[in-house]
């Protein structure tokens, strides 16, 4: 495809997009003029320098985490600890909550903001534990009809010598597949890094939408480069080759649409983050509402049985 | 049995965690006791070295012509075939790699998938060949795997997959990532239709294979040695600094902690998947 | 809230984990702290110790005035007694046993159960007192535990259950261990209706309560200091020898490692339990 | 009630049983007769001896285990391994198998015969990774509709400070809860010492079968003479008190029938307690296999929820 193609071809799906009920609240907040900007950085975004400032700022220091999107558009909450198992992984919070109206159960991964809560809870990188918390919330949501969110925002999934013992392959393969089998209404967000099967794991959702400026991806730029280009310097070579960012995984037909940011980003203003953050889940919620539970599951694994490209 | 085509296990850089090439050494050395073999010794022995019991790496098509009942095996979807959505290039264009691994390998891709029989049950078989491009998974291995679910529901037969590899093919980019899902609905779709599905995890089932379909059989095998992680020793070292355990990410291992049901060295692999697909079999619903 | 008619916690010999009775000390004594109260302080604190926080036991009664909207609370199987099957004898017969713990408590059995709301939400409320036989739970706990739950399905309402508990009433035998898995079956029969129950567990959880309804609620909350425990610290001490940690079996610990929702202190329950029947009460089926 | 009450009582529940399907094969079998002498013998059971002998027999170091019973009943046999969270617990050993040419899946507790495996084994008291692994093969045998067995014989859950800090009791719990949700059929039979919480938890059944000389209670003779009487000797006094044996559970509606064992009891002779069990399971599962699944549940639940006596 040559550069040209591929802006028609985004193009078109933007504007078939725009007209999805999905993206009804992007239009009444004024969202579409936002996509049209996405169209238009798009032309640059062949750079690398285009795709990896998303990848700075999925992981900016600054950028809302799940606890800081929970306290802004939630009305009521009440985090849910622990796996009944063994643990309660910091990495991965829980709880149930109100969203406009709305009972919902969450679930996200929760990185650190200063030295101590980072190590607490591993810089937002799930033990099997942390996948079977979420495991126990997914089945509360089911047993009630609640409709459950995911907030993924993780490097990937823990990578130490417990979390193996304990089974990180299994509870990841386990989680999607608890989450292949709800009948309620599921939509998850990429609110920063989408890192491999951790952050997959609670995101097998009837809608999956990205921030702006998040990233989602089956390995680091850095590990990509360490083993493609055998230098993790390489990093932007590699985010540039593997195109993380939310617009492509889009054109991929990964995600189901694009979450606006601030101006400047997420990081720049958490408050109105929140609100388009928001809007946007409550419209997602909105459209699948009417579906019956069998449906809603029968085309949720439709969806990602159809996700790939072959010959 | 026909001896394999060619038996040197393409390593590439795909996998991270599969031993070290074997560099100089004739690739029918035992890495475990320095045994040498000759191809027709090692085949008869189905790959495992008489000395000390290592599993060396075996095919796709030489396992499907030893578990499968003689003539019994008939393939279905040997056309899928990769494509290059991201028009990916590292240090060789993607393009290059597969065309590569096509011609060494005489395979269309890491999975082999169809209809076979073993010891009279019939049975669909999905088995991964770690020699092209280390198993990993892009969107043909899981369209393919999804499709030997789908042809298990319609024959009503068990599904018996047998897994080897180094993980999400990362040159397929987030399309990789999402195989995790896909597969993971394809057994699912088979649960729901109460169909069983019996894992054989070969060395090496890690990263996204195991975060997906190989870790959602209703019976879990392994062979002895295999290494079974989602993250492998080495960067987990790298990572944390952790000091490893022995036997980190290995079979016996995994057994110990709970996440395989039987290490089963191959010579007895036959008969206790033909009990198991007997006991299967004798369900009341 | 009216103060207890006796705030004397009777251990008797039920239950063999629990702190030691305070022998000669005054009973409202901080056991963490020493500090004296007057009934009427302790009561107007929720029985909570304004120097360390230590949570003392709240009789059954004392916690349904507090739980419950004035005038809210209408009593349910108030008549179900225990009876004697076994005519069991010990170093007393447990028919006195069963008469004395009714004069001493004011209460037919271990727990009371009954209709009410909770800040204007709808509840049905099962709560346990452990100053009647120490909480133990035999064929009457069991009735009425049930009869709670298939009161909150007629109702439609929420079940909030409160448990204190030594275990199992051994005086009744095998019966009592029938009573695990008839309060299970009745929880189950409660969510097949998709109502759902929160459990407090106040101190102490332990035994056959822990191991039925106890471990089954949908959202779970513990008294700081709880001990909630399958088997009690003397009796792992003296079994295996292991070392205990400090913690062993306290609310605290079973946080950390993921047996509890929250901890949440008295002065916090009411509004803690108010937004969760408020959640549950906003589902969409 | 007297004890010429008490025969009464118990020969009536005797007779009514023995025209039950259950125990078709019992009289096929010759058990009648067997059942005759059982009753012969109750009326020596107020002797605080004759309970004693069944606590003693039920313990006998040479009474057949779940594994030896195993190899003798089932003609297929493989065994699962594996909670697939955390350990594989050798207390309780699980499997799928084929019982006179039906596929059963089967969870038992297992002691060990000689020192070293009493010791991997933990003398038969599991850890809740051992419930983990039971509710594991229970969905699978609901996945399959294949009949669940299950055979008792546990001093009772193991009383270790990392079995309370990995969850006992919520894994007790929720064994006991997975199998009140099961709709295959489910037959338990205890074998040995079926004691406390650790042997209920797998013995939520539609059939609850005891051997003629296994004990069923919600303490150890020991534990209750500690507590009760302040004096862990006087077990046999306590033992008198409660009436663990199969008789007074089948009295007091604990139980569905007792299957009978060699005339010396089961540790004398393995064949023929084998031959005997086999026959009740058998009988068992034939009488339950025309119940619609969501029936056998039904009575399932309304036969625990009506046990107990109270006034
Ligand atoms: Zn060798
Ligand atoms: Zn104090």
């Amino acid at each position: 495809m040559t550069e040209r193609d591929q802006e028609v071809n985004l193009r078109r799906r933007l504007s078939g997009l725009s007209r999805l009920p999905l993206l009804r609240g992007a239009r009444l907040n004024g969202e579409a003029e936002r996509l049209e900007r996405q169209l238009e950085r798009l032309k640059a975004d062949t750079s690398d320098e285009a795709i990896w400032h998303s990848v700075e700022l999925a992981r900016h220091q600054d950028r809302p985490y799940t606890l800081d999107y929970v306290g802004r558009i939630l009305d009521d909450w009440v985090e849910l600890h622990g796996d009944r198992g063994r643990a309660d992984d910091g990495a991965l919070v829980t709880g149930i909550g109100s969203l406009d109206g709305r009972t919902v159960v969450l679930a996200g991964h929760q990185k650190g903001r200063d030295v101590k809560e980072r190590l607490d809870r591993q810089f937002g990188m799930a033990y099997p534990e942390g996948y079977h918390k979420a495991m126990r919330v997914m089945e509360l949501a089911e047993r009630f009809g609640f409709p459950f969110i995911s907030l993924v925002d993780t490097p990937g999934a823990y990578p130490g010598v417990a979390a193996e013992q304990h089974g990180q392959g299994g509870a990841i393969a386990r989680s999607q597949a608890e989450m292949s089998r709800l009948t309620v209404p599921t939509v998850a967000c990429i609110i920063g890094e989408g890192g491999s099967g951790g952050a997959v794991a609670i995101a097998v959702a009837d809608r999956v939408l990205m921030q702006e400026n998040a990233i989602y991806s089956v390995i680091t730029p850095e590990g990509c480069a360490a083993i493609l280009w055998r230098d993790a310097g390489e990093a932007k070579k590699a985010a540039a080759a593997f195109k993380p960012d939310a617009l492509h995984c889009l054109d991929l037909g990964v995600i189901d649409g694009i979450v606006a940011e601030p101006e400047q980003g997420a990081q720049a203003d958490h408050a109105e983050a929140a609100r388009l953050l928001k809007a946007a889940l409550v419209d997602a919620l909105d459209y699948l509402e009417g579906i019956p539970g069998e449906e809603l599951r029968r085309r949720r694994r439709a969806k990602f049985r159809g996700m790939g490209v072959y010959a | 049995m026909t001896p394999p085509p060619e038996t040197r296990i393409d390593v590439q850089v795909e996998h991270k965690d599969a031993p070290a090439p074997a560099g100089k050494k004739h690739p029918n050395t035992c890495p475990k006791c320095g045994s040498h073999y000759r191809d027709d010794e090692l085949a008869a022995a189905l790959w495992v070295c008489g000395q000390c019991g290592h599993h060396f790496p075996m095919r796709a098509r030489d396992r499907i012509s030893w578990y499968a009942d003689a003539g019994s095996f008939t393939e279905e979807a040997a056309d899928v075939r990769s494509d290059d959505p991201l028009a990916f290039f590292d240090l060789r264009p993607y393009a290059e790699r597969l065309s590569e691994a096509e011609l060494n390998t005489g395979l269309g891709e890491a999975i082999v998938i169809g209809q076979a029989s073993l010891d009279a049950h019939p049975v669909e078989l999905a088995v991964m060949d770690f020699s092209f491009m280390g198993g990993s998974m892009g969107s043909a291995v899981g369209e393919k795997f999804s499709r030997a679910c789908d042809s298990a529901i319609e024959q009503g037969v068990p599904l018996l997959a047998v897994t080897s590899s180094g993980g999400a093919r990362m040159q397929e980019g987030i399309l990789s990532l999402m195989q995790l899902p896909k597969t993971v609905c394809a057994v699912e779709d088979l649960h729901d239709a109460r169909i069983p599905m019996i894992v054989v995890m070969a060395h090496p089932t890690t990263a996204g294979v195991l975060a997906s379909f190989a870790s959602l059989g209703d019976v879990t095998i392994a062979e002895p040695g295999a290494l079974i992680a989602f993250t492998g020793p080495r960067v987990v070292q790298q990572t944390t600094r952790e000091k490893l355990p022995d036997d980190f990410g290995l079979a016996e291992q995994n057994f110990r902690f709970g996440h395989v049901d039987e290490i089963v060295p191959r010579p007895g692999q036959r008969e206790h998947l033909s009990r198991l697909l007997r006991l299967f079999d004798g369900g009341q619903r």
